[in-house]
């Protein structure tokens, strides 16, 4: 038996890498797959949840969060090519026109 | 059942390991595989925890073609190493401290919340009949929006990615 | 059956699989070049042993005392794990695929098969799902522009193809309704009419079948999908920066695919190891393997016959092919399997 | 169980007509428009017919609930119909003579751009006219006060490209504001003191109080609060002022709101609260002494007026001011009389004077007139009819209602002989302004032909189409009969309705009252004779007694003056108010400042907060980040806690 903190723990570990990784990684394709760290960090959680509460819509949940993790990463690699072909580079520091 | 505890310390120093490594290393490649290793970890957690086609799916989505799009992607830009830039001291000065607050507190929340109670491991297998009996039936709007949003996805990944003066070329 | 002698079986059940399907990987190899050469009017390998039936063994040796070179502009770690990860997926996925009935041996009762899971057939896609990381690391780790093309084109044409392969075997799950191989294989047993047997292909699923042929080849990147490792134009493809045991792991992987696939066509569309039992007991408990033997062989030849008959596609037909085509075909194969379940269920 | 009139209806179908021809009536045909209104109209006559034919076998009051509109605790206030002796007389006051000048105004305005406009108004007035009378709570009353204040407004201005009617139309409007105020502040006094504002519960609670004690102060000043309200809409002095401009409308809407019904809205309401007066002597006394102030005032400003509608303008206000006096004597069921009396003989004058408007193309102005006999004769025999009525002669109807006011106003136990007094001379000048106007207009040499000769066009003068005669015809008989009911059987009809209180009259000065009919006869006898003297004997005379009074004429002529002391004593602080504080002070100063203020302060703001948005992603993820953590910080210690 595993009490459901750790896993919950486990998922809120994976969850924190993934925003620090957001936050300290400055290749745009390492932070997107820093996002994709922190939905598996919460898919964690709803399966394990699941399992406490004899619940499947918690399963159910991991699904759609998987289509739309599947959905962001065609549209963000499509956006991640559309600015490399603009800007000739992955830095997002570079990519910073978007201010006044 | 200390196996369970031990097959999850296991899994889970892997996870953790891969995600410290994914921020650690400078090139996005192996950032990439290291994810992978954290989703193939995470399966497991995931049979462990009894979801077994949660499992299957996690490896077959995850890691089978969402990370090969990652590194297909890496591939044809042919990314290099990470630059050292400081572009931003705000992300470091408020957003590392944020998350390491923000984290200890949602800890500290769950291990006085959850602290005590422990998951009946397979308690709740999700057999496929099972889950696609939820998903056609209780969750059937979801899931058709779900197909829509990806629909608009793919339209808008080949609108993006395609370029701007590619004219379509007619097959002989 | 106590945890030892679960580990014991599990064990030996292990060595021997791999064993025989190194065997096979290596024969299938020699058999390839037997057959292509008699299609090609000239013999193959004939100096090795009879047949030249020792040839496999003496490319292994050849392949293990090569000189191994690491080309000094490649990216060492993923360089060398590349030929590793696929090698090691290729075989990992004949871990779920049963050959036959349950056996009685010394005592223990067991299937023969490495382990029985009731999502068998999602592990396997999932775990073939992963041999791309060793194509397309191969090709960008070598650092060479022949290899970074193989494995863009490797990884592109597998993610683009497994899409038409899974949603072909939708159909054989709904006819079974369940996921698990062995369940798969029972529901086909029996006969239509008395002498038609009640395999999948039979049963409405050959369009199913003929998708799941095409995504199959271009998965195992053979021919007439073998862009990745095109001869002509990419010298070798993902493996030209490769040799000796390298590059061997490759072959090995590749073949090894290949006669997954073989298997798992066998199973989902022709029945598996079912067939007419007779005989001693003995015999009985062998036949099965026999009849499952004998259609991985067919399916094989089938792979070398198209090898040595088909020319290549070019890269933008394979790709339209297997958006425009297959997908749609699969997409409509799968609708109408559905209707007629659901007509017939109720 | 009583019979179910639905008496909703009665109101309804005016509406229903002002909504097909003010939605539809654009595609309408002129045919279409007329029909839709007349039947609407004259559907709510029927039925008003009906309804009195039946109500002897019914028992008065009779009310009918439609549905309910507001309950808040123990208040409410229903759609719901009231229908006793006095709202009956009004339902059919109002339904006949608004049917006929219904009939008037298709001939009248046959030639007018905006026909369905008009009716749709002229429906729009009669529903909310018919609201306002058969209405069983001083709420609904008001939707109706206010609605035909509404209607009147759109009327007035209905030639709205036309400066001076837009302004008069806006005058009466916000004159009648005034007067509505004072009617609210006495709905709100109602609501506090009885908790109701429902006739029988208001009048039952004001019943049961002690006049002497408890409700002398409040009851007294319901009673004057409502006198503002009754000033504004009947044109009572000092809100008169409305009135002579209201004459910009075309004139069936002047016979229709501004003689005939609408203003005598104010009279109706007064009878309507009697209860309520006849408790509070002061405001009472109020009503009696405003109405004296304004009848004779009013009619000497008549005397000097040349434009025919203006005459009856004033003359109108005068004879309301008869009926304010009798309620404020308490002899409401003679108010009511005169009202009716009043309502077909000013009407017919209206008509009639539309009828000679017509005649010679547009002229208003009697000096330009003359000689009209003979061209016009139907309209000079009804118009005659209507003179002698308002004049008084017997036995026409004014005579009766005039007559008896008088009486009362000297009899009765709140009456004195000084309104007695000053009724008498107002009916003196009445008599002479009315016959001023009737020689000038129909006896004499035309005098208008030269000028309009001189403009180049010759003025048709032609009597009008029968659709405008019939009308005449049929007011000019009321105006000579409507009396012959006799006063002391409408008292007795009322009765019920305006049951006298305790202080009946007991008073009965024996044979004075045939003496002072003789004299009242004799008074306007008296003014036939000096108009025939000064208008048609010898015409050059008027001007040289003019000449004579001097400045008094001057102030005659321009109305005293009225006008321009109200422009300077309450328009004019009013609107440098509204440009100093209102205006300059708080829209400029406080709100358009504070407005601008913040905006500058957020541009300010703006400004510095902008660095935040430096355009890299990272910082964005690290503000939010740091935002995160604050969230759930907050959310942490609120589950704590």
């Amino acid at each position: 038996m595993v009490p459901l903190s750790y896993y919950l723990a486990l998922g809120g570990i994976l969850f924190a890498c993934g925003v620090t990784g957001f936050l300290v990684k400055r290749n745009i394709i390492t932070i997107f797959m820093s996002i994709e760290l922190m939905l598996n960090g919460v898919n964690l959680s709803f399966v394990a949840f699941a399992a406490q509460w004899h619940a499947l819509s918690g399963q159910i949940f991991v699904f759609f969060v998987m289509v739309v993790a599947a959905a962001e990463a065609a549209v963000g690699l499509a956006i991640i090519i559309a600015v490399y072909r603009t800007r000739e580079t992955l830095n997002v520091d570079r990519v910073n026109l978007l201010k006044l | 059942m200390q196996l369970h505890l031990v097959l999850f310390v296991i899994f889970g120093v892997v996870c953790v390991a891969g995600a410290v490594n994914l921020l650690v290393q400078r090139h996005p490649i192996n950032s990439a595989l290291s994810l992978v290793v954290v989703m193939g970890a995470l399966a497991a957690e995931y049979l462990l925890l009894g979801a077994e086609f949660v499992a299957a799916v996690q490896v077959i989505v995850y890691a089978g073609a969402i990370m090969v799009l990652f590194v297909f992607v890496i591939m044809l830009l042919n990314a290099g190493e990470e630059e050292r830039t400081t572009g931003s001291r705000i992300a470091l000065l408020f957003g590392v401290p944020g998350v390491v607050a923000g984290s200890l507190l949602i800890a500290w929340v769950l291990l006085s919340r959850f602290g005590a109670q422990a998951v009946a491991i397979g308690a709740l297998p999700g057999p496929p009949k099972v889950i696609g009996w939820l998903l056609f039936h209780d969750f059937l709007l979801p899931f058709e929006l779900t197909s829509i949003l990806v629909l608009i996805a793919i339209l808008g990944a080949v609108v993006l990615a395609s370029h701007p003066e590619a004219q379509p070329k007619k097959e002989r | 059956m106590s945890i030892t002698t679960f580990v014991i079986v599990s064990i030996i059940k292990i060595v021997i699989t791999l064993v025989v399907l190194l065997t096979a990987v290596a024969y299938t190899v020699w058999l390839e070049r037997k057959v292509v050469g008699h299609i090609q009017n000239r013999w193959g390998p004939t100096r090795v042993g009879p047949f030249g039936l020792l040839q496999p063994l003496a490319d292994g040796i050849k392949f293990i005392f090569k000189e191994d070179l690491t080309p000094p502009h490649v990216y060492k770690p993923l360089y060398i794990a590349a030929p590793m990860i696929a090698l090691v997926f290729a075989l990992t996925s004949i871990a779920v695929i049963p050959v036959g009935n349950w056996v009685t041996v010394a005592g223990v009762q067991t299937p023969l098969q490495i382990t029985d899971l009731n999502i068998g057939l999602l592990v396997v896609l999932g775990i073939t799902s992963l041999g791309v990381y060793g194509v397309a690391l191969a090709g960008w780790s070598s650092n060479s522009k022949y290899s970074l093309l193989g494995g863009l084109r490797a990884s592109a044409q597998m993610v683009s193809y497994e899409i038409s392969l899974g949603l072909s075997l939708v159909g054989v799950l709904i006819l079974a309704g369940s996921f698990s191989l062995r369940d798969i294989v029972n529901a086909q047993a029996g006969t239509f009419w008395g002498f038609i047997p009640r395999w999948n292909i039979f049963q409405g699923q050959f369009v199913a079948f003929f998708i799941y042929l095409t995504a199959a080849y271009a998965e195992t990147n053979r021919v007439p999908f073998d862009l990745p490792e095109a001869e002509t134009e990419l010298v070798a493809g993902y493996h030209t920066e490769y040799s000796a045991m390298k590059f061997a792991m490759f072959f090995m992987a590749e073949y090894a695919n290949m006669i997954t696939v073989a298997c798992l066509a066998s199973l989902l569309f022709l029945g598996g190891w079912l067939g007419p039992l007779f005989g001693p007991p003995a015999l009985q408990m062998v036949l099965p393997l026999f009849w499952f033997g004998l259609r991985v062989f067919g399916f094989l030849f089938l792979y070398i016959w198209v090898r040595g008959t088909l020319p290549r596609f070019r890269y933008d037909q394979l790709m339209a092919f297997g958006w425009k085509v297959l997908l749609p075909l699969a997409i409509g194969n799968l609708v109408v399997t559905a209707l007629v379940v659901a007509l017939r269920a109720g | 169980m009583t019979p179910n009139f639905h008496l909703w209806l009665i109101p309804m179908l005016p509406l229903v007509g002002a909504a097909l021809n003010g939605l539809f009536g654009k595609r309408f045909s002129r045919q279409i428009v007329a029909g839709v209104a007349l039947l609407a109209c004259g559907a709510a006559f029927a039925m008003a017919l009906a309804v009195a034919f039946q109500a002897g076998s019914l028992t008065l009051p009779h009310s009918e609930l439609l549905a309910q509109w507001i309950r808040a605790g123990s208040f409410h206030a229903d759609f719901a119909f009231y229908l006793d002796q006095l709202s009956l007389v009004m339902l059919l006051v109002v339904t006949g003579v608004g049917f006929l000048i219904h009939i008037y105004s298709v001939g009248y305005m046959w030639e007018e751009g905006g026909f369905y406009r008009f009716f749709s108004y002229l429906n729009l007035f009669m529903f909310f006219m018919l609201t306002l009378v058969l209405a069983n709570n001083y709420l609904l009353m008001f939707i109706g006060w206010e609605g035909v204040g509404l209607a009147s407004y759109l009327l007035i201005g209905f030639w709205f490209t036309k400066d001076s009617a837009a302004s008069a139309g806006k005058k009466a409007f916000i004159v009648n504001r005034i007067g509505d105020f004072g009617f609210l502040i006495a709905l709100f006094l109602m609501i506090r003191e009885f908790g109701s504002l429902d006739f029988e519960q208001v009048f039952h609670g004001a019943g049961s109080m002690n006049p002497e004690t408890a409700g002398a102060g409040l009851l007294t000043a319901i009673g004057l609060l409502l006198l503002v309200g009754a000033c504004g809409k009947s044109a009572q002095i000092p809100l008169y002022v409305w009135l002579p401009d209201a004459m910009e409308g075309p004139t069936p809407v002047s016979a229709l709101i501004h003689a005939a019904t609408m203003v005598t809205a104010g009279v109706y309401m007064v009878a309507r609260s009697h209860a309520i007066f006849d408790r509070a002597p002061t405001a009472l006394m109020a009503v009696a002494v405003i109405g004296t102030l304004t009848a004779l005032f009013a009619a000497s400003i008549g005397v000097c007026q040349t434009d025919i509608k203006k005459v009856l303008a004033y003359s109108t206000i005068s004879q309301l001011g008869y009926m304010f006096l009798a309620c404020g004597v308490a002899s409401y069921s003679a108010g009511i009389f005169h009202l009716m009396t009043h309502a077909f003989f000013k009407g017919l004058l209206f008509l009639a004077a539309g009828s000679v408007i017509h005649a010679v193309g547009g002229e208003q102005d009697m000096r330009k007139m003359g000689g009209l006999r003979k061209h016009i004769p139907w309209t000079f025999w009804t118009m005659t009819a209507a003179t002698f009525a308002i004049a008084g002669f017997p036995p026409f109807a004014g005579f009766f209602s005039k007559d008896e006011i008088l009486w009362q106003a000297y009899s009765s136990p709140y009456g004195s002989w000084v309104y007695w007094l000053l009724g008498l001379i107002t009916a003196f000048i009445t008599s002479f302004y009315m016959f001023r106007l009737w020689f000038m207009t129909f006896f004499g040499e035309y005098r208008g032909d030269a000028e309009s000769q001189a403009h180049g066009h010759q003025p048709h003068i032609h009597e009008s189409p029968k659709v405008m005669l019939v009308p005449l015809v049929i007011l000019a008989v009321l105006s000579i009969c409507g009396g012959w009911i006799g006063s002391n059987r409408f008292e007795v009809f009322l009765s019920p309705a305006l049951a006298p209180t305790e202080a009946a009259r007991t008073v009965e000065v024996g044979n004075l009252e045939v003496q002072f009919t003789l004299l009242s006869v004799v008074i306007a006898g008296l003014g036939l004779l000096l108009a025939w003297w000064l208008y048609h004997r010898r015409p050059q005379l008027p001007s040289q007694i003019a000449d004579a009074m001097g400045r008094f004429y001057q102030a005659v002529l321009n109305k005293y003056y009225v006008d321009e002391l109200y422009a300077t004593a309450f328009v004019k602080p009013v609107i440098d108010g509204s440009i100093r504080i209102l205006w300059r002070g708080i829209d400029q100063g406080v709100i358009d400042a504070a407005l601008d203020n913040g905006a500058r302060g957020a541009g300010e703001i703006s400004d510095s907060m902008r660095r935040m948005q430096s355009g890299n992603l990272r910082s964005y993820a690290g503000w939010i980040a740091a935002g995160a953590a604050v969230v759930i910080g907050y959310m942490v210690w609120m589950g704590t806690r």
